[in-house]
């Protein structure tokens, strides 16, 4: 039943956009007025840490540009989307018609993005996604309108094949919770595992947002394969990697998952967690100078740890306030500024950062491991990777 | 599935019933004798677990927590009983629905204000860190046998107390019929405000239990709410035997769902109740419609 | 010899260990007032239940014009023709006595014009005429006694099972209710359970005794009051 | 009877200021709304099952979704654009669900069938979150909204946020004098009995569990039009829409407002939207507020503002 975009609408929408940036620009005055900047974000329920990092990170790359994009002042327009699908329309709808923000950023959560993007595709609000993962959102729904400064999920798991055949693991069990995220992030696994010449025993999916993993486990121990892929996050990690470490598995079927798994949840797993190796476009620990400076700031700042929520935010106003300068803040420019985001570059805290044709992230994939309850970093998983982009129109 | 692992999906089973049994335990009690469906039991569950972290976090001892935690949740399911319950006893279903509902949401925001969002980790006691071997693959923890053990014997307690106590007397008679109760001179409204937080606090030991187990994080109660419903409703509403009975049936009908019928395995437990409510439309154990 | 209206065979109900009816057999014919006495506990109300379908049946059987009704629900009972007042006033209290009558008429759905003069002639014949737009529990006891029966005449019942229809009524209230019932009873069976012996003797052709769930005699009033069982089981303890 | 009339007469304005909504101009306001107007709808159908029939069901917001999600599969699987097609389709698929799960909840009573409803709506919430084929967690986009054209000319676009506007106005009034009539009609006094009384009800002659059922179906149909309307309004359907808090949340719109009397649901509906879009700004814990105001409501309120605006407390 979903609906793919149709590439006659893709089209449309991109003609529609370019049209518009031909019409009479507004008074320049009104350019010098403060851009408005939007955040979709959760500041309640279970990933209101997540927004306050994303958010915090964004406030911090401001002040580095003293609160000015393009010569304007920022304005931000939160607005807390509890994460709750059923609302996100009425809270899209809040910022894009109500407030009527030059930028949207957000959302964490990809059921959010989904009810977003139908809303900015029509209103060509210019929108940068600051963490879901939702594969759709550059592929078969992308729009020349929308960027991404997260990641895809198969950007996060499809290198962990890699990881775990170099490491000599052919037969794996993948387990996942039933959501999207969890089956976009299981499905990157199985075609890079299965392409490489390894066998997928069995897949696992477990509903979403049960944390009762005892049976499953079971199961694990009775299949013996040589390795295990998982995808789950938050609360749900943190159980599983007890579980699984206290199951006495640690040891015996090494643990392996996107970086999800372990992001946030190394102090409540506890010394559980040692030995896992993960996949993700950033690491805690990267030792590079763009690195400290942001995570020193950040501390500096609000008194707790940066993380890779964090480094979405933080670069979005960084490749935000490059675009802006380039069309001297004129957000009414819009095919201006949309080629000035396209030709962006950074110096992100995870590494060299540029979009790709479908506006999303071209970014090196580390691969990372816990030890002594801290995560390492192991070298690279994949160099500079890009989405395979499926079925989005700007990609050809 | 081979013999001895389908002995270890059932021990899996009965571990995850017995916990589910505690917790459903005093949401029996409660709607059985004061016949109050309380939404705000998964939050006493929640409450329980966060100081159990809290307070372990800070003395290092999940023992201590457990001492110090359990007269808070005294004093919370007393003034809860006190300031809203003890009005709704004459009242509809709805209102009571509505009432809970409307603690469960401050409750979340509560614990918000007080603990944040962040997902925490609870520390084992170290005398209980160890597991024993299952099979060539699988260990143990020898904390869940503890959980399981204990929740053994709260359950065997609970028997007890119903059975062979003054105060478990009222219940019983509480529950067959309250207006005799009163009938018998007994003060009602003590009854009913120690029942209520008896309940209070059996939810929250079984959250600071489980606490190492699932780890702390915001809306852990409405997941453990909803399954000990389904657990109450198999079981026949107010009677403990059928908690028992039914947070059994769920937790080995759940551990085998997840392995023989995985992608729809959320729908099993419903089902099962869906089914067990249309042969019996009182539950396994129920009584026979209160008048109320 | 009349032909049974309804009869029971060793009607049994049981709750738990204890047997409220315990095998009841009885004829109830057509026309007649039969009322059953007792002293509390004897099973009156549960028999009632159990005729009107309220209470299920443990054992026997129950037959009304023939056909076997033992298993059937109260809502085909009272369509069956079985009609059916409370002990304590069941009325709805929150509507009004015509709304009251309406709904109880409304359940023979045959259109409205003949619906609404149904309940009217109920409340008519009940005395409630000048009452009808009170809420119903607003009405005096006595009233609301009335409007019980009104209600059940609303269904045009062919059986009528009154529980208790004096009970905790004033002498005059008591009387207004006793005229009624024997008006009613004028041409349709009525099943009356009544502690008052005053007013059982009164109007009854048949009376049964009951004691502990048994049948203990049935035979006309006169013969009731005359038998030494009778007295001895259960007379003599009242007054 | 003066009250009523004041009562009715209230109605009559607030109805006609709604309709003056979109000469404001301001899309957002009209979005804002015809999402009341749809929240009010929604609160009404369950005021008839909870007000009047007596039946506290946590599965309303299974037909919600429901219907909103048969609009979406109509739209995308079989391509059905005019609403002449799919919105009987949709509410008739909702109702034959309401049938199936009142057929089955209505053998039970009281918490047992609070209970029953819960597990039917966690099965859906699941259904649509996890089973292929069903959009799964993320959702699905209306792909086309319903559009009504006859011989090349559109007719009624509801893709146009005004037209939409009042669409949901028309539905919303026209299901208000519905449903006002059908309380006052036979059924409705039948449902008051029943919620009064069963047992006598049964005694009387009712087979009381077909109105029950009957009452379902009817407040599950127009539960699942409401659906139906958002999914029109927004384009877009997520299973979250399913979960046993969306059903929690309405019922605490009926009892806000005051069940019972159908306009007090849709005030509730109107208070609850404005709390939720102001009390945001307002505060962070805005889900705690309206956890107080539904303790507030049930503890001093139990007329809901229906009763405080009649006077009375109940």
């Amino acid at each position: 039943m979903r609906t793919p975009l149709s590439r006659r609408a893709v089209l449309a929408a991109a003609s529609a956009a370019a049209a518009s940036a031909m019409l009479p620009r507004r008074s320049f005055a009104a350019t010098k007025a403060k851009i408005k900047i939007g955040l979709l974000l959760p500041y309640s329920g279970t990933y209101a840490s997540l927004g306050n990092n994303i958010t915090d990170a964004m406030k911090l790359a401001a002040s580095e540009k003293k609160n000015r994009l393009g010569g304007r002042e920022i304005e931000w327009v939160a607005v807390d989307d509890e994460s709750d699908p059923a609302k996100a329309p009425a809270n899209v709808n809040k910022l894009v018609v109500g407030e009527k923000v030059d930028i949207l950023t957000g959302p964490v959560h990809s059921g959010v993005a989904m009810a977003m993007m139908q809303i900015v595709r029509q209103e060509k609000t210019l929108t940068i996604v600051t963490n879901a993962g939702a594969q759709p959102i550059t592929g078969s729904l992308c729009s020349p309108n929308v960027f991404r400064t997260s990641f895809s999920n198969w950007q996060t798991s499809y290198p962990c094949a890699g990881v775990m055949l170099k490491d000599g693991r052919k037969k794996a069990v993948g387990m996942f919770w039933n959501y999207s995220f969890g089956q976009e992030s299981m499905s990157a696994f199985r075609e890079g595992f299965t392409k490489g010449g390894g066998t997928i025993v069995k897949e696992i999916p477990v509903p979403f947002p049960t944390t009762e993993f005892q049976a499953n486990l079971s199961e694990i121990a009775s299949l013996k394969p040589d390795a295990v892929f998982v995808f789950f996050a938050g609360a749900g990690a943190a159980k599983f990697i007890k579980d699984y470490a206290a199951a006495g598995l640690m040891e015996k079927i090494p643990l392996y998952g996107s970086g999800f798994l372990t992001e946030g949840v190394l102090g409540a797993a506890g010394p559980a967690a040692n030995g896992i190796k993960t996949t993700l476009h950033y690491a805690d620990a990267l030792d590079t100078p763009a690195n400290k400076k942001f995570r020193e700031a950040f501390k500096k700042a609000t008194s707790r740890e940066a993380d890779v929520y964090a480094v979405a935010g933080y670069d979005t106003i960084h490749l935000l306030a490059q675009a802006l300068d380039k069309v001297k803040g004129d957000t009414s420019a819009e095919k201006d500024l949309i080629a000035a985001l396209e030709a962006a570059r950074t110096e992100s805290p995870r590494g060299p950062f540029r979009f790709g044709k479908t506006h999303n992230p071209i970014q090196n994939v580390y691969v990372r491991l816990v030890k002594g309850g801290r995560e390492e970093v192991l070298g690279l998983a994949q160099k500079e990777a890009d989405d395979p982009a499926f079925g989005c129109a700007m990609a050809t | 599935m081979t013999t001895s692992l389908v002995a270890v999906q059932l021990l899996n089973g009965v571990e995850y019933g017995l916990l589910l049994f505690l917790v459903a335990s005093g949401l029996t009690i409660i709607f059985g004798v004061l016949g109050v469906l309380n939404f705000a039991h998964g939050s006493f569950y929640m409450l329980g677990a966060y100081l159990a972290y809290f307070i372990a976090e800070r003395t290092g001892s999940l023992l201590f927590a457990a001492l110090l935690g359990l007269p808070v949740m005294v004093l919370v399911g007393f003034l809860v009983e006190r300031l809203a319950i003890s009005r709704l006893y004459a009242r509809d279903h709805l209102s009571q629905v509505l009432l809970t509902y409307g603690l469960v949401l401050v409750f979340n925001d509560l614990q918000r204000a007080l603990f944040g969002n962040e997902v925490h980790g609870v520390p084992m006691p170290r005398a209980l860190t160890g597991s024993v071997a299952l099979g060539e693959m699988q260990s143990w923890p020898v904390y869940r046998i503890f959980t399981s053990v204990a929740c053994l014997c709260i359950a065997l307690l609970l028997r007890q107390v119903i059975l062979g106590t003054r105060f478990g007397m009222r219940v019983r008679a509480g529950a067959s019929n309250a207006e005799m109760v009163e009938a018998l001179g007994i003060d009602v409204r003590k009854l009913f405000s120690a029942l209520f937080t008896a309940g209070a606090v059996l939810a929250a030991l079984s959250g600071m239990l489980a606490a190492p187990l699932t780890t702390v994080y915001p809306g852990m109660g409405e997941g453990i709410l909803i399954v000990s419903f389904v657990v109450v409703v198999i079981g026949g509403i107010g009677s403990i035997k059928g908690a028992f009975a039914g947070a059994l049936l769920v937790g080995i009908a759940d551990t085998f769902g997840k392995v023989l019928l995985p992608g729809v395995s959320s729908a099993v437990v419903y089902a099962v109740m869906a089914a067990v409510l249309l042969f019996r439309p009182r539950g396994l154990l129920g009584q026979p419609a209160l008048q109320r | 010899m009349v032909e049974a209206l309804l009869e029971t065979e060793a009607l049994t109900r049981r709750f738990g260990a204890l047997a409220a009816v315990a095998g009841i057999s009885l004829r109830i014919e057509a026309g007649a007032v039969h009322a059953i006495i007792g002293p509390n506990g004897a099973g009156k109300s549960t028999f009632l239940n159990l005729l009107s379908g309220e209470l299920k049946t443990t054992s026997g059987r129950v037959r009304f014009r023939g056909e076997d009704v033992t298993r059937a629900p109260p809502d085909r009972l009272s369509r069956l023709g079985i009609g059916r007042s409370y002990q304590t006033a069941n009325v709805f209290p929150e509507l009004s006595a015509r709304e009251c009558v309406w709904i109880a008429s409304h359940s023979r759905k045959d259109g409205e014009a003949r619906v609404a003069e149904r309940g009217a002639r109920a409340l008519a014949a009940c005395g409630l005429a000048a009452r009808s737009d009170v809420a119903a529990g607003q009405l005096s006891y006595g009233e609301q006694r009335q409007l019980e029966i009104a209600m059940m005449l609303a269904t045009e019942p062919i059986l009528l099972l009154v529980d208790e229809p004096l009970a905790g009524l004033g002498h005059d209230e008591a009387r207004t209710i006793v005229d009624l019932l024997r008006e009613v009873a004028r041409n349709r069976t009525l099943v009356l359970v009544e502690h008052d012996m005053d007013a059982v003797f009164s109007i009854a052709d048949t009376v049964t005794v009951l004691v502990d769930g048994r049948v203990l005699e049935t035979g006309s009033p006169q013969a009731i009051r005359e038998s030494p069982r009778v007295r001895e089981a259960y007379l003599g303890e009242e007054e | 009877m003066n009250a009523s009339r004041r009562t009715r007469v209230a109605l009559l304005v607030f109805a006609v200021a709604l309709a003056l909504v979109p000469l404001s101009g301001d899309r957002f306001w009209v979005q804002f709304a015809a999402k009341m107007m749809i929240a009010a709808l929604f609160a009404m159908s369950l005021d008839l099952l909870v007000g009047y029939a007596g039946i506290v069901s946590l599965a309303h917001a299974a037909f919600f979704g429901l219907g909103a999600y048969l609009l979406a599969g109509l739209t995308n699987g079989a391509g059905l654009v005019s609403p002449l097609a799919t919105f009987p389709l949709a509410l008739a698929g909702t109702a034959v669900a309401a049938l199936v799960i009142g057929f089955l909840s209505v053998r039970t009573s009281g918490v047992y069938l609070v209970m029953i409803t819960l597990a039917f709506t966690q099965m859906l919430y699941f259904l649509f979150g996890e089973a292929p084929g069903l959009g799964g967690s993320d959702g699905l986009y209306v792909a086309q909204r319903p559009r009504l054209s006859a011989f090349g000319t559109t007719l009624l676009d509801l893709g146009n946020g005004r037209t939409a506007y009042f669409f949901i106005w028309a539905a919303l009034v026209a299901i208000y004098l519905l449903l006002a009539r059908t309380v006052r009609a036979p059924f409705g006094r039948v449902l008051a009995g029943i919620r009064i009384n069963e047992a006598r009800m049964r005694t009387l002659g009712y087979r009381t569990r077909r109105y029950k059922i009957a009452a379902f179906v009817a407040a599950g149909a127009l539960a699942g039009l409401a659906g139906v309307l958002d999914a029109t309004l927004y384009g877009f359907v997520n299973p979250a829409i399913f979960g046993w808090r969306q059903s929690g949340l309405v019922l605490v719109t009926v009892l806000l407002g005051g069940k019972g009397t159908l306009y007090g649901p849709a005030l509730g509906a109107v208070l609850l939207g404005v709390l939720e879009h102001f009390g945001e700004k307002w505060t962070a814990y805005w889900n705690a507020l309206i956890g107080a105001v539904a303790i507030a409501t049930v503890l001093a309120l139990p007329g809901g503002l229906a009763g405080l605006l009649r006077g009375s407390r109940g």
